[in-house]
């Protein structure tokens, strides 16, 4: 029983989608029902698998079946599976999604065209989203990587805003190169990896898991990594790994491959920015840590002052550029390819601080940002206007919504007290010992990263000046009076994020207890396997 | 030089004065007439190269058949615009360039050795019983597909014409 | 005596090249159609002369009959497709035919 | 002499058993033309091609795919490749049927004898190891698409035949003249024959090459890759839709099977000086490139989809360039796919020609009158484009991993470019495939008539859809058929 609890949590999402596809499309009513059912059955499920879970237990909710096998003759047996499961790496990314799907559900009551597509399409994100974190088999997860890609294509660009068609056209190009890069390194990686598990036969497996153990390698294959072939300068290994790299990147999405990010969440509508800023983002970190370093450690290592001085650069522009924007809601953009400049740093010091703060800044983020977007939406909808410096001395007016703001940039600017103030102490920790302690990193990437706090507190203070303080004003009279502060649907999604904001700030440990153990196991195999692997360059 | 050389060497010449005479005719009912010249050339020389059939094929169903039908498409286009059968020229700088360098390069590969001919050359005998032979034999079956493609070929050509019928200009 | 067999093949090589400029130069179908039989006819020259090379059998003249059964399909559809496209345009010329725009 | 002849027909009369989906063919052909004379009502006449295909396709499985025998004392031989490529041009065949069902119905039955000389052509194709046999059955194939091309009674159509038959003459002439010269160096026609490979390798001239290349030439017009495509999207512009999506397909897989085997020929096992796979490399690369940014600028669905399958014709290269055994399976793979993809999209292009939506920005709103055929024609696009959960992907993954693995084993950095470029390309094809889909979900319009009810094209198209969907979950249903193929490089 237990085993089959994961599949259930994908595949919930996708039979509701199915069933909601026969539902007349009249009855608007019944789809954000059967979306919010679903949603509900999710969190038991999760709550189920959350009480089961031995923290220190390694990968566990495993299911694995036969999906594709293929024998091919001489050319041997390729092989792809089912194979998904939890460990301290995707359980948080896993519970986070749940979590935010329910809230993003919640914050779609207001969608009234095409309700029954809308939906659907919700639901089937939520599938893949899900799949993409469960997925231990590299076609299994590519296929819903990709399967992201449409839905979130539609959902920007049927129900964006103006220029949704550009945004949403942008996004699915951008997300797309990426793929590719990505499918790029996942050919060459299964036709160099055999499965061990059958004597006397090649088998192409797509199984990650064997993929990250060098004896797995195919002799003098193109990735084996005891004889790497040379491709110009760099070993093919090497190139592997920045395909990788670069496709993920696009997903966090880092500077200079971050200009879709901004279009997408401008014209996207609130919930759709909500997923996308709390889950879709985390798509990115999450490939580096499962795929690109597991597989090739020693390009890791290597590449590990790029990845960190990527990281910090990501940090300070998207900071920078945030405190230029005047849109809200491209200024919560920037904000965030700045707080996904910290994963980076993160993963890269591979020290036990650095990456565990990596994945608590992912999940972290996921909450606050949701929370921004939510908020950001809460504005749009009562006077369709998200400059900055049309509104001044909100506070007065709607003071609810100003604490609510309030807890939210404090939040974000990584104030103690809340969840960004951890995991960001964590990545600066590990960014620091990692130069005396694996010797990767130069202390100077820590302390320029500081810089994006800094920026942060000024960029979220000056804000916060423009539009709550102040006489009170706002551009045009009309929608002076629709201002009305939050009503109780908004009050359902918003406090459960703060809550979750604070809790996580102040009582770190438990989930910490769940990532500490993937970080500490991370970081030992990728140093030592990289260490013991040739360095070819 | 003997007799036969010289014969050989005219009907050569002719068929390469034919030729360019069709590419520099402005004329199409000319440029035709001087097709079936040129074709009738080339039915000589492949008498003279051991291929009566071929020239007999040649002279009946080329210059006979396909040059009557092209010469029936001029009258009746003609006939129809009422325009004289004058023809424009386009691109014939670029058109003659690549036809000389063409036949440059032909010609460069041409001289190759492996296409000389071996100094005793056996002349084919009794080609015409193979040649019946072959078609009952070993060349049966493209003998029964060449059928099919006759038949295709009158179809579509009906089809085409039934077209005109069911849609007058 | 018998002359050479690449003089057979310069004269193939050089009805080929003209038959194609007359395909690139003239801008009346029928001229094109010419330009075509000129090509097929170098072709056929080839065969024949290359049957020389190889008298124990007669592979190339049989080419070279079947051949000219295929142009005379090949004129017959042709033509009449001209003739259809003539009765459009009142014209054989391919300049003026211009419904399909690339 | 008269010992020899008595081979020689025994010969023939034992090549007949092997022969008959062909005879099939042949004989429903006359059938059909005997049912011209009499005014047979379409049904009747649409029932008997139909048999005819499935018959031939039949024929060709009971034989197996795994047989081989040389035939008609060298003309053609049976191989899996052969069969297998013969079924698909059956298949291909059936479903150009099945679009024909609603269509005009005047001359129908020199229409179902054209398609089904069409199909003979390319039985005889992928068949043939002798220069004349494919000569002879490429001009089957064209004499018949260049009317076929025409068949939509409009001016636009009688110009996209006759720019067909003009360019395709002078590409069978340029052929016809690579053939002669072929034949002068080895002294047979028959290309499969030791004899071939013997006095190739003894008579290595520059003009081998040369002549080997015009002869490519015809092959490359027949799958219309590059440089031999342009005529390719006036002609698919102004045939019927069923006519162009057959064309698409049919000579197509005809021509790259032929195509395959004369590279092979050609390539002599790797004796040959010529670097035959950096040929088929940059034929594909200029193929899928000048297709897909052709495609790029197009405001017409037709020509769109002309340019598209001028692209897919260089990813089915792909499987060419592996010169792997993998590759070729692979290779079918993919033309099995692309044939189910291709006849998806066209059967909804169809669908929405007759609602009078016959330009990109014409699909405006269509997707909200007409969901499920705007969804349907989604999946195909996707498809094409070869993104997951299609079967599009999965052909994609397959015939793109061929090429890697051979990369692996020669380590020419040429094959990692194609692989490299050739996947970088689909992002590029993404952007013209999903215009459709974009004007029609994304974009809203004076709405077309609401309509969702199951018309027998919508089936259709579901079907087709719904292959490309299971194909993606479970390739092994094709994939375990078509590795039963025992190809020899």
């Amino acid at each position: 029983m237990q085993q089959y609890l994961l599949s259930g949590l994908l595949f919930t999402p996708l039979v509701a989608a199915f069933i909601a596809l026969f539902l007349p499309s009249h009855a608007s009513g019944t789809f954000k029902l059967v979306t919010l059912i679903t949603c509900v059955i999710q969190v038991v499920l999760l709550l189920l698998m959350l009480s089961v879970y031995d923290s220190t237990g390694g990968l566990q909710f495993v299911e694995q079946h036969a999906w594709i096998t293929l024998d091919l003759g001489s050319w041997g047996i390729l092989k792809a599976e089912y194979l998904v499961g939890l460990d301290g790496l995707s359980l948080p990314l896993v519970s986070l999604t749940v979590g935010v799907m329910l809230i993003t559900t919640l914050s779609s009551w207001t969608v009234e065209k095409n309700v029954k597509g809308y939906f659907i399409l919700l639901l089937i994100l939520n599938t893949a989203i899900i799949g993409t974190f469960a997925a231990l088999d590299f076609l299994l997860f590519y296929l819903f990587f990709e399967f992201m890609l449409l839905p979130m294509f539609f959902l920007i660009g049927i129900w964006g805003g103006a220029r949704r068609e550009y945004a949403s056209v942008k996004f699915f190009l951008y997300t797309l190169l990426g793929s590719i890069l990505i499918l790029v390194a996942l050919i060459a990686l299964y036709i160099s990896v055999n499965d061990p598990s059958v004597p006397g036969r090649l088998v192409h497996s797509f199984n990650l898991l064997h993929m990250r153990d060098p004896k797995n390698f195919i002799s003098n294959a193109i990735l084996d990594p005891n004889n790497p072939w040379m491709i110009g300068p760099l070993s093919a290994r090497y190139w592997a790994f920045l395909l990788l790299f670069i496709g993920f990147a696009i997903k966090l999405p880092m500077v200079p491959l971050h200009t879709w990010l901004p279009d997408a969440h401008v014209e996207a509508p609130t919930p759709v920015s909500v997923v996308l800023a709390a889950l879709l983002l985390k798509i990115g970190g999450y490939g580096l840590l499962r795929i690109a370093y597991p597989i090739f450690p020693e390009a890791a290592l290597y590449f590990s002052w790029l990845v960190a001085l990527l990281g910090v650069i990501s940090i300070v522009y998207g900071a920078l550029t945030a405190m230029a924007s005047k849109d809200l809601k491209r200024l919560i953009a920037y904000s965030s390819v700045s707080h996904m400049g910290f994963v980076l740093l993160g993963i890269a010091s591979l020290t036990i601080e650095g990456v565990t703060g990596a994945v608590y800044q992912m999940v972290s983020h996921g909450i606050i940002s949701a929370m921004l977007f939510l908020l950001a939406g809460v504005l749009y909808d009562r006077t369709h206007d998200r400059v900055i410096d049309n509104y001044s001395g909100l506070a007065a007016k709607m003071p609810v919504f100003f604490a609510a703001v309030l807890v939210a940039f404090f939040a974000s600017m990584g104030l103690p007290g809340f969840s960004g103030f951890i995991a960001e102490v964590m990545v600066f920790l590990g960014a620091f010992k990692s130069g005396s302690a694996n010797g990767l990193l130069h202390e100077s990437f820590a302390i320029i990263a500081t810089l994006g706090l800094v920026l942060g507190a000024a960029y979220y203070l000056w804000a916060l000046q423009r539009m709550f303080f102040g006489p009170f004003h706002v551009k045009g009279d009309a929608a002076a009076i629709a201002l009305t502060d939050l009503n109780n649907r908004e009050y359902s999604m918003l406090v459960p994020l703060a809550i979750a904001a604070l809790i996580f700030g102040i009582f770190p440990q438990p989930l910490i207890s769940w990532i500490n153990p993937f970080a500490q196991h991370f970081s030992d195999a990728v140093l030592t396997l990289g260490k013991s692997l040739t360095p070819i360059h | 030089m003997n007799t036969l050389t010289f014969i050989f060497y005219f009907f050569m010449l002719t068929a390469a004065a034919s030729a360019t005479g069709i590419l520099l005719s402005r004329n199409v009912f000319k440029a035709a007439l001087m097709l079936l010249v040129c074709l009738l050339s080339i039915a000589a020389l492949y008498v003279l190269s051991f291929a009566e059939f071929v020239a007999i094929t040649q002279i009946l169903v080329y210059a006979g058949g396909v040059l009557v039908v092209i010469i029936f498409g001029i009258m009746l286009t003609s006939k129809l615009s009422g325009k004289p059968l004058q023809v424009g020229h386009t691109n014939i700088f670029a058109a003659v360039l690549s036809g000389i360098l063409l036949f440059a390069l032909l010609a460069n590969f041409i001289t190759d050795d492996v296409f000389a001919v071996p100094q005793h050359a056996v002349e084919t005998q009794g080609a015409l019983q193979t040649i019946g032979t072959n078609f009952m034999t070993a060349y049966s079956l493209p003998f029964e597909i060449a059928g099919i493609l006759l038949l295709a070929a009158l179809i579509g050509a009906a089809a085409i014409t039934s077209f005109m019928k069911s849609k007058k200009v | 005596m018998m002359p050479s067999l690449q003089h057979l093949l310069y004269l193939a090589a050089f009805l080929f090249c003209t038959g194609l400029a007359v395909v690139m130069v003239k801008r009346n179908t029928i001229m094109m159609l010419l330009g075509i039989e000129l090509m097929l006819n170098a072709s056929n020259l080839n065969l024949v002369a290359f049957n020389r090379l190889y008298p124990a059998s007669l592979d190339g003249q049989m080419f070279a009959l079947f051949v000219i059964i295929v142009a005379v399909c090949e004129a017959a559809v042709g033509l009449a497709i001209v003739l259809r496209v003539y009765q459009h345009y009142q014209t054989s010329v391919p300049d003026e035919i211009s419904e399909l725009k690339g | 002499m008269a010992q020899q002849w008595n081979n020689q027909l025994n010969d023939i009369a034992g090549s007949l058993s092997w022969f008959i989906p062909e005879l099939i063919l042949a004989l429903f052909l006359l059938l059909l033309i005997a049912l011209a004379l009499f005014k047979t009502n379409r049904t009747v006449l649409l029932t008997c091609c139909m048999a005819g295909f499935i018959l031939s396709g039949v024929g060709v499985m009971a034989t197996g795919l795994s047989t081989q025998a040389t035939l008609f004392g060298g003309m053609t031989r049976v191989d899996g490749l052969a069969s297998y490529l013969k079924i698909l041009i059956d298949l291909a065949g059936f479903i150009t049927c099945l679009m024909s069902f609603e269509k005009p119905s005047t001359h129908r039955a020199e229409y179902f004898a054209l398609l089904m000389a069409v199909v003979l052509g390319g039985h005889l194709l992928v068949a043939s190891t002798h220069f004349l046999m494919i000569f002879l059955s490429l001009e089957l194939i064209s004499l018949s698409s260049y009317v076929l091309a025409g068949y939509s009674f409009t001016k636009a159509g009688s110009e996209g035949s006759l720019k067909y038959f003009l360019f395709g003459s002078v590409a069978s002439a340029v052929m016809l003249y690579g053939f002669s010269f072929l034949y002068g160096i080895t002294g047979t026609l028959d290309f499969s024959s030791q004899v071939f490979f013997d006095q190739l390798i003894a008579k290595d001239v520059p003009m081998v090459l040369f002549a080997a290349l015009m002869v490519l030439a015809g092959f490359l017009y027949k799958i219309a890759a590059a440089p031999m495509h342009p005529w390719a999207p006036d002609v698919y512009e102004a045939s019927p839709i069923p006519v162009m999506a057959f064309l698409s397909v049919a000579p197509k897989l005809a021509g790259l099977g032929v195509l395959l085997k004369f590279v092979l020929a050609m390539n002599l096992f790797g004796q040959s000086s010529a670097d035959w796979q950096a040929i088929v490399c940059a034929v594909l690369l200029l193929t899928i490139t000048i297709g897909n940014f052709s495609a790029l600028r197009q405001q017409n669905p037709k020509r769109l989809m002309a340019y598209s399958s001028i692209a897919q014709s260089g990813f089915l290269l792909v499987g060419v360039a592996a010169f792997l055994p993998q590759g070729v399976h692979f290779m079918l793979f993919y033309a099995s796919v692309y044939l189910i993809m291709n006849f998806a999209v066209f059967v909804y292009l169809d669908f929405f020609e007759k609602k009078s939506i016959t330009s990109i920005a014409g699909f405006s709103g269509a997707g909200k009158n007409l969901t499920w055929p705007s969804i349907g024609l989604l999946v195909g696009l996707i498809a094409l484009t070869g993104l997951p959960p299609t079967a599009g992907f999965t052909a994609k993954l397959f015939i793109f991993s061929a090429l890697w693995q051979s990369y692996e084993l020669s380590g020419r950095a040429l094959l990692l470019w194609v692989v490299v470029i050739g996947l970088l390309n689909t992002v590029v094809s993404l952007f013209y495939y999903l215009r459709i889909p974009y004007f029609a979900f994304l974009k809203s319009g004076e709405p077309a008539e609401k309509q969702n009810n199951i018309t027998f094209q919508n089936l259709l198209g579901f079907i087709l859809v719904l292959l490309l969907l299971t194909l993606f979950f479970i390739p092994g249903i094709l994939m375990g058929w078509i590795n039963k193929i025992n190809f020899v490089l």
